[in-house]
């Protein structure tokens, strides 16, 4: 299936097809995952893949027109390229050993110390949430750190010096048009978004015992927020949330995570060793996986909140500028 | 039972993913998209059913809301894409099959 | 009693099953976007109640029994608005329907069974 | 006995058409599609990696005793929230790039540029 939809890529012309195949795309690799036992990423990936993605890749495509104009070229070139690095890459294979075999290299260092001593060590029955937080916390802190970066990249090349005033007619007209168009969408959305907004935080905070945590929270938290910020209008979601503030949120976030490392320092541990956070071992990592969890969870969401208004701000831009040179 | 359904559930994503493929127009995409989109949140439940560990009915929970979400982006932002015919040709677009 | 309770919920599951499969071949095969549109938004919604209600006849924890009826009604709101989204976007962009028959898009395609 | 590794073959086929899109494709977000796809390929590649026959996933619960590997999801985890921070810089950057050339596709850029000198 997933080759299907690869080759349908290659294939299509129009850019909005391809958006949406990619989500479809999305959907299947997700799904794939929950076959292979991974609930965790499948559970990433259904946010992030089928949904932020094609939010992102569709308010581009808005922006930069949805026909590919040019013919692919360099076709036989790329294509024997190409056949001759997979054929190389599949010759590799022949030494891999088989699909689900237990005594695979891979599964034989870290993985039997992390899946027997885990509970008695950190004391949470989702493994990927203690390796997560907890064995690999430092890895993580630099995932959250890039994606912080990301934030601030995406704000340099699309932000606007000046924030835009309220109250430009032409664009207040398209908004109230689409209020109008579905009045049944947004009822039906009004009532959606509280629970989508629990839901976000059940999952943060359900992360120890089921699949979940703070990288998939923060997703559906933006996410909700950018339902609202399409349905409503993006001067109406401004004044919602205040944008500083999540800017401000997105770095409290990942000082937070910081914080806990330096504090479990000043208790005499290594950084992120959550173990002297209390007198009791396992509360003290119960504590300090709740901690970066909700770090992790305020970054990701404030991140990619960031993200999806200076996309769409750009997009009202763009629109301004083109009805103010066909005024003036 | 549950994997004779779980099989006609893959079947019916084959059956939208092919509408999806050739879909004359945009719209068609969408539905195909919307429809692949219920299916996969089935295809969860069951699959958690079949692997025997039916607490992982969150992901199920979190395709719904993301499905969704897709969909309404794709509304949204398919008003600023110039597809927009000309009224005159407006009658030949929907009898084209 | 669990055998009853469990086969009629095996029985919900296969019928969902083969409503699924009704729905997709009429997806594929119908005319125009609004029967198409038909297809799908009423098949989807009647083939999730139907293997949800399936699967909770199935019997697991509460929880678990908890967490598929949210989903029930999450699907029951979403599914039919967002069809009505998408039919409503579809007619104003100026899509029309197929008012008059082709002969050979007739021919088995629009079946009088479905209404 | 070969058939046993058919999800590397079937990894290799789609990070091929992945590279494939990359290389043979002028247009940017045509570009970015297939490095998704790439990208995709990689996290496949590590999850069947850490799957183990006859094993459930890693949640402890007291009616299971053999789980799969957990340190490739949580490698995968981070990965695609990172992969998304990532796709939307470079989504950033295409729109600018939009912006200054009027163009998306790779070989009028070139032009303008060659233009310009």
């Amino acid at each position: 299936m997933l080759l299907c939809v690869a080759v349908a890529i290659v294939r299509m012309k129009d850019l909005l097809a391809v958006v949406m195949l990619l989500g479809v795309y999305g959907l299947l690799s997700a799904s794939f995952f929950v076959t292979m036992d991974a609930v965790d990423v499948a559970f990433t990936e259904a946010s992030v893949g089928a949904g932020i993605s094609t939010v992102l890749m569709l308010t581009t495509i808005a922006m930069t027109g949805r026909n590919e104009s040019a013919p692919p070229y360099k076709h036989l070139l790329a294509l024997v390229l190409v056949v001759m690095t997979g054929a190389l890459l599949v010759y590799g294979t022949m030494d891999m050993p088989y699909f689900g075999f237990a005594e695979a290299p891979a599964n034989l260092h870290v993985a039997p110390r992390y899946i027997q001593d885990s509970m008695a060590e950190v004391g949470v029955p989702n493994l990927v949430t203690a390796v997560l937080a907890s064995y690999r916390g430092f890895d993580t802190f630099g995932e959250v750190m890039v994606i912080f970066t990301a934030g601030l990249g995406v704000l340099a090349l699309l932000g606007l010096a000046k924030p835009p005033k309220d109250g430009d007619a032409e664009i207040d007209l398209l908004h109230d048009k689409l209020h109008e168009q579905h009045l049944v969408l947004r009822v039906v959305c009004k009532m959606l978004i509280p629970f989508i907004l629990l839901f976000a935080l059940y999952v943060q905070f359900h992360g120890d015992f089921g699949p979940g945590g703070g990288f998939q929270a923060g997703v559906i938290f933006a996410a909700a927020i950018i339902l609202y910020g399409m349905l409503f209008g993006l001067s109406t979601a401004r004044r919602v949330i205040n944008q500083p503030l999540v800017l401000l949120l997105s770095g409290i976030g990942a000082m937070l995570y910081g914080m806990v490392g330096v504090v479990s320092m000043l208790k005499g541990g290594d950084f992120l060793d959550y173990s002297v956070l209390l007198s009791d071992p396992i509360a003290g990592q119960h504590l300090g996986i709740l901690l970066i969890e909700l770090g992790v969870g305020i970054t990701v969401a404030s991140v990619m909140v960031i993200i999806f208004f200076n996309f769409a701000g750009r997009i009202e831009y763009l629109q301004r500028k083109r009805s103010r040179d066909k005024q003036g | 039972m549950l994997i004779a359904a779980t099989l006609a559930i893959l079947v019916v994503m084959f059956l939208a993913f092919i509408r999806g493929y050739i879909g004359p127009t945009f719209y068609d995409r969408i539905l195909a998209v919307n429809m692949f989109g219920t299916k996969t949140v089935l295809f969860i439940c069951l699959l958690g059913f079949v692997m025997g560990r039916p607490e992982f009915l969150d992901i199920a929970m979190v395709y719904a809301l993301i499905n969704f979400i897709s969909v309404i982006a794709i509304l949204r932002y398919s008003g600023s894409f110039d597809e927009r015919r000309p009224p005159g040709n407006r009658k030949s677009i929907g009898r084209d099959v | 009693m669990d055998v009853i309770i469990s086969s009629i919920g095996g029985l919900f599951l296969l019928l969902g099953g083969i409503i699924a499969i009704i729905g997709g071949i009429g997806v594929l095969r119908f005319p125009d976007f609004y029967t198409r549109m038909h297809a799908a938004g009423v098949g989807d919604t009647l083939v999730t109640g139907l293997i949800l209600v399936g699967l909770i006849l199935q019997m697991p924890e509460w929880l678990v029994v908890i967490k598929l009826i949210i989903i029930l009604f999450m699907t029951l709101f979403i599914n039919p608005t967002s069809s009505h989204a998408l039919t409503k976007t579809a007619f104003q962009n100026g899509l029309l329907p197929v008012l008059h028959k082709k002969e050979e898009a007739n021919k088995g395609d629009a079946g009088p069974s479905t209404r | 006995m070969i058939v046993g590794l058919y999800n590397y073959w079937i990894v290799v086929i789609l990070m091929m058409i992945g590279f494939y899109i990359v290389i043979a494709q002028g247009n940017l977000i045509k570009k970015i599609a297939g490095l998704i796809i790439f990208q995709t390929s990689v996290f496949i590649f590590y999850i069947s990696i850490g799957k183990v026959d006859g094993a459930t996933a890693p949640i402890l619960a007291d009616q299971f005793s053999q789980y799969s590997n957990p340190l490739p999801h949580v490698l995968i985890l981070t990965a695609i929230v990172v992969g998304i921070a990532t796709t939307a810089l470079g989504l950033a950057l295409i729109v600018r790039i939009k912006e200054a050339y009027g163009s998306i596709e790779e070989d009028e850029i070139q032009e303008k540029d060659n233009q310009e000198c």
